[in-house]
């Protein structure tokens, strides 16, 4: 059983120089309270890895704008123009992953396999410093797997497992990241009893999570 | 009739009943205002649940239920909630029958570049290297040229998305297949003169026979 | 729209010699009546990828026992003795893959991976013959994608678009096989309507699904 | 006693609360019946559901709920349902707390041997190689010699089943502990001599002080 924390108790967990994995996509299904009270406490040198940088003001982006990030790791920063400032400026480091091989890194990290092989990337600019893999005649670029300290999972339900359900496009990144951090924070939107979540529908066993956040009503 | 609606109209044709098609954010999403009512396609965001629908009657939005550039939309009658895993899976495992992009260049080789600028905007290339190396079929859906700007040319100058030959390449002046012999003209624009797409076309066009004009309602 | 076959029509549909995935479990989770059905049928020469070949008389077991196949990959077949006697004859060649990396070669295939790096098998026999890929100084066996001409999937409940829900330990190979097959035959227990399953209810996407067999009851 | 409820009641005590633990197939299986009532311990089958229950009652099992043998059994309150995917994406990714295997050879490096007899038994090797590659505790429990033949060995000359050093190997005769030293013996099983145990293992045992006998009930 998992005792539900205040979302200021569990930003208290992550420390100074984590790496965290984000969940969200443009600040969809994004651990939202979770986020504010990072925010809040002043946490500083984050690495993040998440899909995206939303945009100033949302999710990802308020850890942005407050300076709490010294490198992201992701597939989109379009639409946060402070994310491209403080790139251009040298103020924030920034890799730029394709989407399908960021989730697969982030898959593999959390199931242990050595790596992805994967097309995408072939002979563009993501190739550059990477190993290159045959397989029967076909290239295929080696992606590292991706861990992190925390992964930051937003969810529709969980029970005091930790078993979590989620909720049509806010799924996105958020059940690979909950196989891939070394502590997994799981901020719900609702929380019930053991046993009230039929076993069919949970989409992230409660063995994977470690922290629970408070429902958010 | 604007140019994005001749393209969007044209590149609607293309799609045929109970296709799985990913309209990427911009011109190509106004391809699905285009399908006849009459045919059933699964539209597939990126970011999660294939068979999306149309914006909801406001009021009716939910947070946890947009496309992927953040917009609302609704989920159709047997949609199904897919996560990053699950979406990519699908474009890059080859189950995705077609996506619509935009474009910045594409080059003789049928190659398209349309993920940054170097020195000017680097947004990151989201789902856009997946897809265009993953798709069954690609289709660029760009104007003709850009402020003048020849957008059709022997060799992209910006960096590729992905060095796979796209499908089709859809204007408001051409419709243009990559073939292995170069870029076949198959259609023109509404009025336009085979001179004029020659002429604001930066790479070799071949021309066979009479090219149609585009058959648009 | 599927229109559901019997299961005798499903069966017609696989010529001999095809390379099937079939889901199951120690033939929990296997679609029983399709493969009763090609039994009937005496389809032969197939090549099976299954985690295992059941018990005679059961499942998978019963393709063994009518010797309707020429090759088996598979984890374990130790509670079929059948396949073990057919084994050490020489009818019926059997490669024994490690169960993790049986369920990741299979996704492999489905998602459009080169292939698995894995930690698992270095050092043993499977190791044999295969490249190992060094990450970051650590050795991993590199274990080629599997694809089938065909993946036979057992299933709780579908919709008429093909969206499969599974049940309990049923699960096991059949949502991982459905992303795999060239055609995706699936055997559920009831059919319903499109729009009764809820989008966060669904495991397989209906565009991954050829063929629906009729509900049980 | 008999020698497995030695075995397994030995075993037994290394469970933690909340841990998530692998039980094989026999004499594994039955440390189940040795936690003590107040211990809660997530029981996860490689076949699907984290939370395996006992036999249900007879006339109330169900064909879709099964342990990796085959058996029925029951999902305790707050039970998940996974695919063979996550099954080994938690085996493989280091989630999965500890795996109680049966051995039929370990050797001074702690090395296991547990799939086949060339020539004689090849079963397959389902899960096994998975399990003592990626589960971060290794407990091997099997009787202590086979028909006389010793089992704990210098130099395995059965098969492996990975090149990792397990944790402990628990028999009837004894507890020993693999090191980077060699095997350490830690504990006596009821009755037996120093002696007996030296006689019936086939490689050096570190004997250091006093080796006290197990603590059983």
């Amino acid at each position: 059983m998992k005792t539900a924390l205040s979302a200021d108790a569990a930003a208290a967990l992550i420390p100074d120089g984590s790496v965290c994995l984000i969940g969200g996509f443009m600040a969809v299904g994004s651990p939202h309270r979770l986020i504010d009270a990072m925010v809040r406490r002043g946490v500083k040198n984050l690495t993040i890895v998440a899909n995206d940088t939303a945009m100033p003001g949302k999710g990802i982006g308020k850890l942005i704008t407050c300076g709490a990030v010294r490198k992201v790791i992701a597939s989109h920063i379009g639409l946060n123009p402070e994310t491209q400032k403080k790139m251009i400026s040298g103020e924030l480091e920034v890799e730029l992953v394709p989407q399908g091989t960021l989730v697969e890194r982030i898959r593999a990290g959390g199931v242990g396999l050595g790596g992805v092989l994967t097309a995408t990337g072939i002979g563009t600019l993501v190739e550059e410093g990477k190993q290159i893999v045959e397989v029967d005649g076909k290239p295929y670029l080696l992606e590292k797997p991706i861990k992190g300290d925390f992964a930051l999972i937003g969810c529709k339900q969980a029970d005091y497992y930790g078993n979590l359900e989620y909720s049509l496009t806010a799924h996105n990144f958020n059940p690979i990241m909950a196989l891939a951090g070394k502590q997994v924070i799981a901020e719900p939107h609702h929380i019930v009893p053991v046993g009230v979540i039929s076993p069919d529908d949970v989409k992230t066993p409660g063995v994977l999570v470690n922290h629970l956040i408070e429902r958010a009503i | 009739m604007e140019d994005k609606d001749i393209i969007a109209q044209r590149v609607a044709q293309e799609i045929k009943p109970e296709m799985l098609v990913n309209l990427g954010i911009g011109l190509p999403s106004l391809v699905a205002n285009f399908l006849p009512k009459d045919v059933h396609v699964f539209f597939q965001a990126e970011n999660g649940v294939i068979g999306l629908g149309p914006r909801p009657p406001e009021g009716m939005e939910d947070e946890d239920l947009t496309d992927a550039g953040g917009g609302f939309v609704t989920a159709m009658p047997g949609a199904a909630s897919i996560d990053s895993a699950m979406s990519f899976a699908l474009i890059r495992g080859g189950h995705l029958d077609m996506t619509v992009l935009g474009g910045l260049q594409v080059d003789e080789r049928g190659y398209l570049a349309n993920w940054m600028v170097p020195g000017k905007m680097v947004p990151g290339m989201g789902g856009a290297m997946d897809l265009v190396a993953g798709a069954k079929e690609v289709i660029v859906a760009m104007v003709h040229t850009a402020k003048g700007a020849q957008k059709i040319v022997e060799r992209c100058t910006l960096p590729l998305t992905a060095v796979r030959r796209v499908s089709l390449i859809v204007t408001e002046m051409a419709v243009i297949k990559p073939t292995e012999r170069g870029l076949v003209l198959l259609e023109r624009g509404p009025g336009v003169s085979l001179d004029a797409i020659v002429k604001a076309t930066g790479a070799k066009l071949i021309i066979e026979g009479d090219v149609p004009e585009m058959r648009l309602n």
